[in-house]
């Protein structure tokens, strides 16, 4: 079986956020994502869970160059005033060219 | 005192209290969410319900003036707040803007248990008084985030958040409930009416022990959040109430009408006015308006403020 | 005319328009997993339950003609519907077969609807039709499977379908209320019947909510189906509904059974059928099959097709 | 045999055999985690208000002697259970430890189906004895565990587990409900009343209905348990039940009350005792304690030792 | 602590599958593994939370030979006709040798 | 967009050990973790979802010497008696010095 290199996109945040994160995602070029419920506690004074719903965790798998460019909009636009972490690996995708 | 007396007995209020203790001992009892959304969603519909069917049967010239006084007040109240906050509070713009927002908005479990308490005193608010919350929960939160807007910053959206706000579930679930139950009328209610009212109250104890253990987790954020606003999320909400007393007897409410109408307007919103703010504010700090709306004002209100209310409105009505 | 405006004003359906309408304007409302799926247990287990209690008052020759029409009408009508939709609507075989499982099988939600509507016009369907669905869901799904599997053309397997559709927890649900119900019989019964009957309506409400905002979803791909499909999905229906009249009739159903049986042999299967389908069938398309079943043929059932099979059957059978 | 007979037609009992049976054929049937975990808040909420209310009303000396032969037995059960698991069963003093606090605490699920079970047969057994499971819970846990620690072989944290188990969410709503009922009296307990009575016996149907397919999951671990545990986890209900019916009559509880006694003593923790004992005995086997209590005694109880207890109540007290 | 190179392999896809997936990767030599709900949206029209139920994503730690095996059973029997996305990489595992 | 690498930790364990694990990672330096509800089965009999509540997976990104820190813990304080699986790799993080 033929495995390619890809990213694997993480980006842990608001619930809130996830609609916006989702479309602007898709526009950068990204073929689809998975997306799980999580909580968790960070920088930020209010755990996510406790009152405004639990943080979500969207993963995405897309090539370096799609997912350099969702890891800097998401820098811009949210890490000073919302909860947010993300991060990236490598991966090895079965059928990868699905995802470029 | 001895309608305040009461009002501790009630289950609800215990469950209310048993929810803190609970966390205070750190218990691992644990409402899960969805069931904490799934009772929500319950409370909300049957709440529009019944205000619906009640509506149904209200001459439209009863219900027009107190509508007219909740929209004002609902405008009136956040800028009160707003104006407290930032002028001698001395808080910022967009924090004070944040509050603001709060307290123009209502707190939905506040009304019920306000209606709770006065039909175990043996009063019978007016049926429409669910139709003056949804009046009430939208145009508080505008208002306030207009200030910001206006004043060129907010850095975040007002578009998007006046979209959430109308949108949001708990009005789409409330006006949805309305005009079901204005449509139906009491005789198609009927077959839902053992579901929607007689499970009411006891849904309600089970809501309230998880607000009872949300609320203790804000406790922690007093002594963040200092003196200024925890006399603020005390204080305001008597003022406000007042107020609604006064207007609302004026408009021709009944005494136990008007002091429902108090704890609506005195309460501050936890649910719709939060992901509104977070959206237009992000800048605002959640820990000031979640503290003082859910850790202040809302056990003020659940455990003092709606009894003294009503000894209030019965004072100014009686 | 008149019976059908009730329909539309009964909480049921107006709580189903909610759900689509919550949808339309984009609102965050939300119903969670699993509270539908509690929901959708409880609906379940209450009509099995009742339906069992009934059937133990039931002689034996009274509903032996019934239940054999009924699965006479499970053989039939995806026979109808594949011959329906490949020669004249050219679809391919698989399609053709996944699409006809849907329409042998039943929509348990379309059942309580159609008897919810006849009881609130003041007519007494018999007790014993939840036995029907329980013989309604599953022969339908297996002849339109064998289809592929005869002519050798299904990918997927037969056996692995079979076994989900028979042990599928609507079925263990539905079968198992009904014999808790026959061998508790009435007096047993009666300590959970508060529970099971009385909060059966309300809880309907809520499941329709949420069936109102999936179907919203669905009609979104209803240009991707194509004219053919949706006229299938309403014409189809009408015509299995007739027919279930007119042998019902025959059976000696009343006119309110008639009718109810109507409602369920027309509806498509959206619990059941999908599961099954989408392992004896992988490669038949989810959006066909869905879209029609739920889509199209489950709102025109309870805005429509429920008022119109009763007025069928009054004129039948009066 | 009549009242055994009676027993398996009942609504609740033959739920639990439908979660069995579903297991069985490996249905895919599903009570999500959530819907359970909020049943079983209610339930124990449930139970705890209406023992509360009660106990308003009981006059201190009526209930004193119960309640000391309740703390007397829940030292006592989990000694005799320690003993006969080291010295006749052979096992190693931390299972048998482990084991024997399932046996010292109460299975609040037994109590409830004991109560339905002798209201349905008529009985009126006392209003305060879920203050006894109150009472019961804790104790035997806390003598159990206590062992290992003396003879200083836990491994585990001793401490921990006596916060967890007195914390434990069981012992909070189970005892929040006593006292909040007991706070509130029969009075303000009414507007509740149909939420947490009238729904009770129907929310227990989907409660064993879940319980059935979990025992079923335990009843492979049958064999790997070996014999003496299957005769242990029948043959010490018994014993236990039969002195504590013995106990029960001299202190005063009526027949029924004794028969409800004897089932809660004689049952097998296992929600409180599982969660104390992983943290006090980690090195415990849960195949073996959970298999005990929940694989064995808790369906025997069900079927067989309930009815049981009844007739030797009836027979002993007659 | 001895920390062993392994492979992380990811599965996510429709929940129909699960137990199939879950009986065949423990046939091919999978000791153990995890199971997360989730939701998401790939190539196919459908999105699979709609209807048919939540996506599971099914993680396992296993040894190269068998991550590789897990694939090729999984390209084969399912990406044809179901949603599924597959994808691996290495890590360091904790008592590693218990996983082989 | 200025990245750094880091480790991301994952423990998937019993849900009774979650408040400890949690406390103590925060102890050694951990700087927020993410929590996501999982079941599984493993080396145990008794699969983690069937009476004791569902397994929690508690993930951490955080430098290697703390990840290391952690790791040893888990390793000497649960894997005798409990359910619990350990493993981490290189992450590259957006901000990382946010979780130093
Ligand atoms: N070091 C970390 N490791 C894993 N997840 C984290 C970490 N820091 C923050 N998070 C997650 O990111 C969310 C937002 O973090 P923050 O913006 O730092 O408040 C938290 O709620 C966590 O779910
Ligand atoms: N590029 C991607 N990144 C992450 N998850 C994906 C991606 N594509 C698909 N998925 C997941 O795999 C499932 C099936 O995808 P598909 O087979 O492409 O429809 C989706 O529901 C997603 O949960
Ligand atoms: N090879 C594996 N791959 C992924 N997760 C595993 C693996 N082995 C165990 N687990 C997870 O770790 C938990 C405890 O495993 P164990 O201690 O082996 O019983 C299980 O319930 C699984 O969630
Ligand atoms: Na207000
Ligand atoms: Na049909
Ligand atoms: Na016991």
């Amino acid at each position: 079986m033929a495995l390619v290199e890809l990213y694997l996109v993480t980006i842990i945040t608001e619930r809130l956020l996830r609609d916006e994160i989702l479309e602007k995602m898709t526009e950068l070029g990204a073929k689809g994502f998975t997306l799980t419920e999580a909580t968790g506690e960070g920088s930020r004074g209010i755990r996510a869970s406790d009152w405004e719903g639990k943080n979500v965790k969207i993963e995405t798998v897309v090539s370096e160059e799609v997912g350099n460019s969702i890891i800097d909009f998401i820098a811009e636009s949210y890490f000073e005033n919302y909860a947010v972490i993300t991060y990236s690996h490598p991966v090895n995708v079965v059928r990868g060219d699905k995802y470029i | 005192m001895d309608s305040l007396l009461s009002n501790f007995a009630s289950p609800v209020v215990l469950a209310f209290v048993l929810g803190i203790v609970a966390k205070v001992v750190k218990s691992d009892l644990e409402i899960p969410r969805t069931i904490y959304q799934g009772i929500s969603i319950y409370l909300l519909l049957a709440i529009g319900l019944k205000g619906g069917v009640e509506l149904s049967k209200t001459p439209f010239n009863e219900f027009f003036l107190p509508a007219g006084i909740t929209l004002f007040l609902g405008v009136l109240t956040p800028l009160i707040a707003f104006a407290v906050l930032k002028y001698i509070g001395k808080m910022d713009l967009t924090n004070s803007a944040a509050v603001a927002a709060h307290y123009g908005s209502v707190s939905v479990v506040t009304f019920i248990a306000s209606v709770s308490y006065l039909e175990a005193q043996g009063e019978n608010p007016e049926g429409f008084m669910p139709t003056l919350v949804a009046i009430l929960e939208i145009p508080g939160i505008i208002v306030a985030l207009l200030i910001p807007q206006i004043a060129n910053k907010n850095g975040g959206s007002f578009k998007k958040a006046l979209h959430e706000v109308i949108t949001g579930s708990s009005i789409v679930l409330l006006l949805g409930g309305l005009i079901i139950g204005y449509i139906a009328g009491p005789v198609k209610f009927e077959s839902v009416s053992p579901f929607f009212v007689s499970g009411f109250q006891g849904a309600l104890v089970i809501f309230l022990l998880e607000l009872g253990m949300v609320t203790a987790k804000r406790l922690q954020d007093l002594r963040k959040v200092g003196f200024f606003l925890v006399g603020f999320g005390i204080l305001i909400p008597i003022f406000h109430g007042v107020l609604a007393i006064w207007l609302g007897l004026m408009a021709g409410l009944s005494i136990a009408g008007a002091a429902v109408l108090a704890a609506m307007v005195s309460s501050g919103s936890y649910i719709a006015a939060p992901a509104a703010v977070r959206i237009a504010l992000p800048k605002a700090s959640p820990t000031l308006y979640l503290t003082a709306s859910l850790g202040i004002t809302f056990p003020f209100n659940i455990a003092l403020g709606i009894p003294l209310y009503y000894v209030i409105a019965q004072w100014l009505g009686g």
